[in-house]
Order: structure tokens, then C-alpha cells, then sequence
């Protein structure tokens, strides 16, 4: 299952790249451990996933907890807590 | 009657008296309208800075401002509201953002304009960077960090049994 | 830093970007303003009404919304506040009152505004009488009643020991 | 002593006049003896102060009680509940 991953803000810098295609491997079935297979592809995403729990997530343009199966998503995306307003 | 809504996510300045105009315009229902307006401020927790970075997620910004200002209108009854937040590059006393929620009385304006407020904060996908004032080369750059009081400001909206809805 | 507080009771009308404007022209450290503006509906408890009559205390009504907006610069650290109110012959649709507080944060606007608002609607000598817009000749006047809502929500502010302050 | 009375929105209409000069008299020292006074001295008056109980009133443009003592005072102003905002 091809998905869309975006990142944004400081999790952008990390990553080096705003956004990429993954194949999502067998096993992986919820953010939080999308987030730890993202963690060991390499010293950028280990820097940027080094502390999930505070890392947002949204599926699909919406947000989602850790726990959120990723079933059927078609864009993910990481950054840190909002800071509009 | 259903409210207006008016949602934009722009670069571009945004004229606060043209978007209070449209939100009252031919209705004289209209009894009290509340306007908040964000503004680069000149320092950062203390510390002169030159310009904030807004990023946002195109999509999804407007999508989730959308889902607020329809809550706020379930919950409150507006004859409209409009939330317009900028993006880019912005200099201290430029504006960031608006909302402006209009109603017959008073205490849904107000009540609305505030809950707004407090999601946009805490929801809305967008980050702030300040570029610091100090040095005159290779400008620090900074994110601003998100504020626990700011949480605990969304936290007053949350419904019994919704705790989706609550800065998490 | 004091507040830079004003204050005008009149009959004409007022421009509310023009009085924001001045609220924070020359400061960078605004972050936060909220503007609250009345209007004159057209209606008043569901019956069409064709106008609104403001009767004030000359004198009084400024010290008081003066008083007033000293205690918000108090109790909130306000960059400044600006109180316009209206009086004379208004139509629906026409501006009755304004309210606009600048902070370098957005709750002490807000709280600033709401208190200010309250205080106005239950303190500020000022009285409304309606004309009804039913029959076409010698059209019937009757002045509005204070609403017991209004000083429940005044009362939301009193500080313990001063129940001078509250709504009586 | 001379005191100048005003009358605000129905207080004004029904007394049938916007301010007059009064001589205090004696025996008079609050604002709820002068109401009572007042609803005294004719007709308009008695249907203007009839019931006192929601009449606000002012010395020299401050808020005042009914138990308010009126020594000293200038101007005494009466008037419905306000409306204003």
C-alpha cells in the first residue's frame, strides 16, 4: 500500500524533505508504530521521531492519536504541536 | 437559519472593518459583533525579533478552521463568522490572523469568538518561527513552542464524553 | 507602562478601524485585539421596531465608563482600551457602542472586553427607548428594561468585599 | 441648602421635567427619605417614585444606595435601570 507522508515545521527540517511516498511494510498498523519504523530508516528520522510523545500526527487531514489504525490512509502527516493563532 | 461562514487561509493582508461589513450586511439581526485580531508582536518571550515564519497544511488548515467555525455555530447561535489566517512571512505589526462572530446578543459573540480562538491555537495546523532580531548576520531561527496555557484555554471548551475534542 | 485609555460619548457615528488603528499604532508589542461593537437591531423582544432613542447622564456617563476602564487597565495589563458609545436617535443597523482593548496577549483582551461590556450594559448611565414599528401614525414608544441576564454577568466580575462594584 | 434634582428616561417623563432646584428639608438625610419625599409632592411625583424600589439614583454622578446620606451632595439624579451597551 503506497501512502503519502508529510511532514511539517521542525519535523521537516529533521526529515530533510517536506514530503515522500513509502510503501508501508507488513506489521505496521497504527501511528505509533509508524513512527518507530520511521525512527530506524536513518540518523534524520531517528533525530526528528527521537521523542514521539510529542509529535501530532492526522490522517488524511485530520487529527489522530497514536493508537489510530492506519487502515486505509492515503496521507499522513508528522509535526509538532500547533502554534497558530 | 443557518450562519455564514467565511473561512480563508491567504499570504495576503486582510481588512478587518471589509470583513466585519460583509458579516453584517443586509441583516438586522445583528445585535453584537466581536472582532480578535492576532498581531506580530516586536519581541518573543523578551527578546526583539525580526519577522515570524507562519508554515501551515494547505488542506487541512482549512478544513480544520472550517470544522471549528461550524462547531462554534452549532453551539452558539451566530448569524456569521469569518476566520482568516495569513501565512508566510510576517513583520512585527503585521496581522496574523482574525475571527469576527456575529449575533443578536452579545454572550454568543463573545463566547465564540473566544472557543475559536482557543482551537485555532491549539488545532489549526499551523507553526510559527521567529527570526531573532540580535546579530545582524545569519538571523537565528527559532519555533515558537507551544504554550501549556494555551491547552488548558482549549480545555474549557470540552464536552463531557469528547475528549477528542480537547487539545490532547 | 499605563494604559492609553479613551473615551468619547457622542452622537455621531464612529469608525471602528479607525479607533483600532490608533489602539496600536506606534507599539509592537500588541499582539491581541478584541473589538466588541452593538448594533441597533431591528427588532426588540421578536416585535419590528423602527428606531432606538439613547437618553444619557452628560457628565456621568463618561466618569463612569472612564472608572471602568481604569479598573480593566488594573486588573489586566492592557496596552490600551478605547469605550465609544452613541447617543441620540439611531435606526436598525446603525452602530450603537464600541468596545476595543489591546494587550500583548489574547485572554487579557478578551477578559478585558467581556468585562467591559458588562459593566457598560448594567453601570453606564444610559437609557434605551424604542419605537415600534407597528401602525403608521403616532408610532408608540417604550423604553427597554434592564435584562436580569445582564446583571448576572456583570455580578461574574465583582471582587469579594466590593459589592459596591456589582451590578446592584 | 439647595440641591439641583435630575430626572432620567420614564423618572423624567413622568415627573414631567429633565432637572429643578429644591430646598432639602428638614428631617431629610438619605436618599430613600427624599424618594419618599418626593412621591409626596403631587401627582406626577407620586407616579414617578411609586415604586422606589427600582430607582437608581446618583449624588454628584456616582452611584448611590437608598441608605446613601444626602449631606454635602450638589446633585441628586434619579432613573430607571440602565440600558445602555
Amino acid at each position: 500500500m503506497a501512502i503519502k507522508l508529510r511532514y511539517f515545521a521542525w519535523v521537516r527540517e529533521r526529515v530533510g524533505k517536506p514530503d515522500e511516498e513509502i510503501e508501508l511494510p507488513a506489521g505496521i498498523a497504527t501511528i505509533g508504530e509508524l513512527m518507530t519504523w520511521l525512527a530506524g530508516r536513518g540518523e534524520e528520522y531517528a533525530y526528528a521521531f527521537e521523542n514521539p510523545k510529542i509529535i501530532r500526527a492526522a490522517i488524511d487531514r485530520s487529527h489522530v492519536k497514536p493508537q489510530a489504525a492506519i487502515a486505509g490512509a492515503r496521507e499522513i502527516a508528522f509535526f509538532p504541536p500547533m502554534t497558530g493563532g | 437559519m443557518a450562519a455564514i461562514i467565511t473561512v480563508k487561509v491567504q499570504r495576503e493582508p486582510f481588512d478587518v472593518s471589509a470583513e466585519t461589513a460583509a458579516l453584517t450586511r443586509g441583516s438586522t439581526a445583528v445585535g453584537a459583533v466581536v472582532t480578535f485580531t492576532g498581531i506580530c508582536r516586536g519581541d518573543e518571550n523578551g527578546e526583539p525579533i525580526a519577522a515570524l515564519t507562519l508554515e501551515h497544511y494547505p488542506g487541512m488548515a482549512e478544513a480544520e478552521i472550517e470544522g471549528h467555525v461550524a462547531e462554534a455555530a452549532q453551539r452558539w447561535p451566530l448569524i456569521g463568522a469569518t476566520v482568516i489566517h495569513r501565512f508566510g512571512r510576517l513583520v512585527p505589526g503585521e496581522d496574523i490572523m482574525m475571527v469576527a462572530t456575529a449575533s443578536s446578543h452579545r454572550a454568543a459573540a463573545f463566547a465564540a469568538a473566544d472557543f475559536l480562538m482557543d482551537y485555532l491555537k491549539t488545532r489549526a495546523p499551523f507553526w510559527k518561527q521567529v527570526e531573532k532580531a540580535s546579530g545582524d548576520t545569519g538571523r537565528e531561527k527559532i519555533w515558537v513552542e507551544a504554550k501549556a496555557d494555551d491547552d488548558a484555554a482549549a480545555a474549557r471548551w470540552a464536552k463531557p464524553g469528547r475528549s477528542d475534542q480537547a487539545a490532547e
